[in-house]
């Protein structure tokens, strides 16, 4: 399954609680405000540390650098992709849930 | 024909009602939905919750001037949408108990719902 | 594969229907068929072909038109959530009596049982909002 | 005591709409007076004629044209705002190039300057939005 | 000054940040999704607590009751208000101040 | 005149640019308002902050398909808007230093952001 994320995790309890029921082997991807929680050094950086060891996390690299961040900014083990990336995904994965 | 196909439909509902109309919509793309005989399931999490609250108390003359549309969730089971799922850690956390519905649901805890996403085939999210 | 899109924010205010633009676009690209593009709670003001942006902005409404006529794309207004915020097709203005429709070239309203023929019939629904 | 109201989400899809029109209504039944109500954001949405809400629910613009009949008052919706998101008057539309407008009665729309202007005049400025 | 916080805190971080600015004798007043961080029982419970010690909270009747709430659901201290009420607190406080 | 009254206004923004218009759309308050010969100040909290970032890159025709509008925040002080305040522990917990800011701002506390806002006459909200 691909869980979608695409709010702040300082804002909405969206990621929070995506990872609460984000199964083993399930691909995350944020994206839009979501990005943020993709980012090392912030109050939220163990949540997706923790998420990593069971899922596989995407950022989505227009959303990240329209905010003026890079991949050099994201959290390590997290993968960057874009809409094609995102189209991909959502492919392989049987069902997508968006996290709104 | 092609609507002979059968497939599993959960609503996912994560917003308390009238600070926002998701809920009410949500609800009225249940009721059509539940023409089409596919498999559906309801899922309540974080103050998604609150739509399923007792006594909610407002009308267009009174209150907050909306209308109470929660009396429309006990007509759910009139159209055979009968799997209703609550988040146990949603409802605890809200100090909330199965009593304070106002339909009959199931409480589920995220081992359970996490099983309920994964059989879907289409999930839909308000 | 064939998708599905349901965007349920306007456009500007939120980024969905920008995401749900995107991601079609990127979609179509890659040779997948797109079903149908469901606009849903205040999306359907993607459908207005009354608006100005800004000349240096993005112009959600024709971008959408755009995409739409270039792969004959079916994007439907929920006809529910389009009366209660003004979005009238010519049909719905006289029906409704009122005496101007706005909506944009390539869209066409429709009732909420379009969603879930979307649902049954993609192999993937994707949903983009608020 | 001089209120200014401001208004950023649109009708029905938030609260921000109802609670400004419940709070300017109990103002005005106080014998406040209400200097200028504007229209930001997604909240020109509210000064559309063309929504029709089901018989059962309220009409959200209806009772704000109403209300600024009964009260004249005056209600300004953003100019630019109102570009992007499709909501014209009669000489918007003309100046624009566009086939019709749907602005409601009892609605103006003009610049931003009123907003602040609403600022300057009112002993208190009221927020609301989402 | 009146505050006004009109999110429910599980889904927004508005009323936890609106008592992070709150000073000593200011006025808040929970509206629309606002009045769930007025209950008893919830999670939020201390945060109110909290703020009661130096602000006084208010609550927008007509709000709890469409919720399915009462004032008997209400942290003790909370007073009940309603729009007429909303307004005199608007014309009481100088300024007022929207965590949207 | 009217006009000769000056008030005290100040902006609280507090949601991140991109996501949703708020931010583009406050600034173009801030930058209409700076006509009126006002006392004006900015405050960045919470996701606000992000408004500030350095090195946003997006266009029409590429990224995420939105034009970059932070190069305005720059143009604020041709307008005698000079007064941007940052909340600290927004900008700390984001992991963020006064570096990572495409113009010149005051780090304010807890005490101070709140002194600041208890001497506005008009306080905006996006």
């Amino acid at each position: 399954m691909l869980h979608t994320v695409n709010k702040s995790p300082f804002d909405k309890n969206s990621l929070e609680n995506c990872l609460r029921f984000a199964r083993k082997g399930h691909s995350i991807l944020l994206f839009e405000d979501g990005i943020y929680g993709a980012l090392k050094g912030t109050r939220f950086e163990t949540l997706i540390a923790e998420g990593l060891k069971s899922s596989t996390i995407y950022v989505l690299v227009p959303d990240l650098e329209a905010r003026g961040m890079r991949m050099d900014n994201v959290i390590d083990g997290v993968k960057a992709t874009d809409y094609a990336g995102f189209v991909d995904l959502s492919a392989e994965n049987k069902t997508v849930q968006a996290w709104l | 024909m092609e609507d002979e196909v059968i497939k599993k439909f959960l609503y996912v509902n994560r917003k308390a009602p009238y600070g926002t109309i998701y809920a009410l919509e949500s609800l009225e793309v249940v009721l059509i939905g539940a023409a089409f005989d596919q498999d559906v399931s309801l899922a309540f999490i974080d103050d998604g919750v609150y739509q399923l609250k007792k006594n909610q108390q407002t009308s267009v003359s009174s209150g907050i001037g909306v209308k109470d549309f929660s009396k429309t969730y006990r007509a759910l089971e009139g159209y055979d949408v009968e799997k209703l799922y609550v988040d146990k850690k949603s409802m605890e956390e809200r100090g909330l108990s199965e009593d304070d519905f106002l339909v009959d649901v199931q409480v589920f805890d995220e081992a359970q719902m996490a099983e309920l996403m994964e059989q879907q085939d289409v999930v839909l999210s308000f | 594969m064939k998708f599905g899109i349901l965007v349920n924010e306007g456009p500007y205010q939120h980024q969905a229907s920008d995401s749900a633009y995107q991601f079609t676009k990127a979609a179509l690209e890659k040779g997948h068929e797109i079903y149908r593009v469901f606009f849903y709670h205040d999306g359907v003001y993607n459908a207005s072909r009354l608006t100005v942006p800004p000349q240096d902005d993005r112009n959600i409404v024709n971008r959408w038109s755009d995409l739409g006529k270039e792969h004959n794309l079916d994007m439907v207004v929920c006809i529910a959530a389009a009366q209660r915020r003004g979005l009238l097709d010519e049909n719905e203005a006289k029906r409704q009596g009122k005496d101007a429709n706005n909506i944009a070239e390539g869209f066409r309203i429709s009732g909420l049982g379009q969603l879930i023929e979307a649902g049954i019939q993609s192999e993937r629904m994707m949903v983009f909002g608020d």
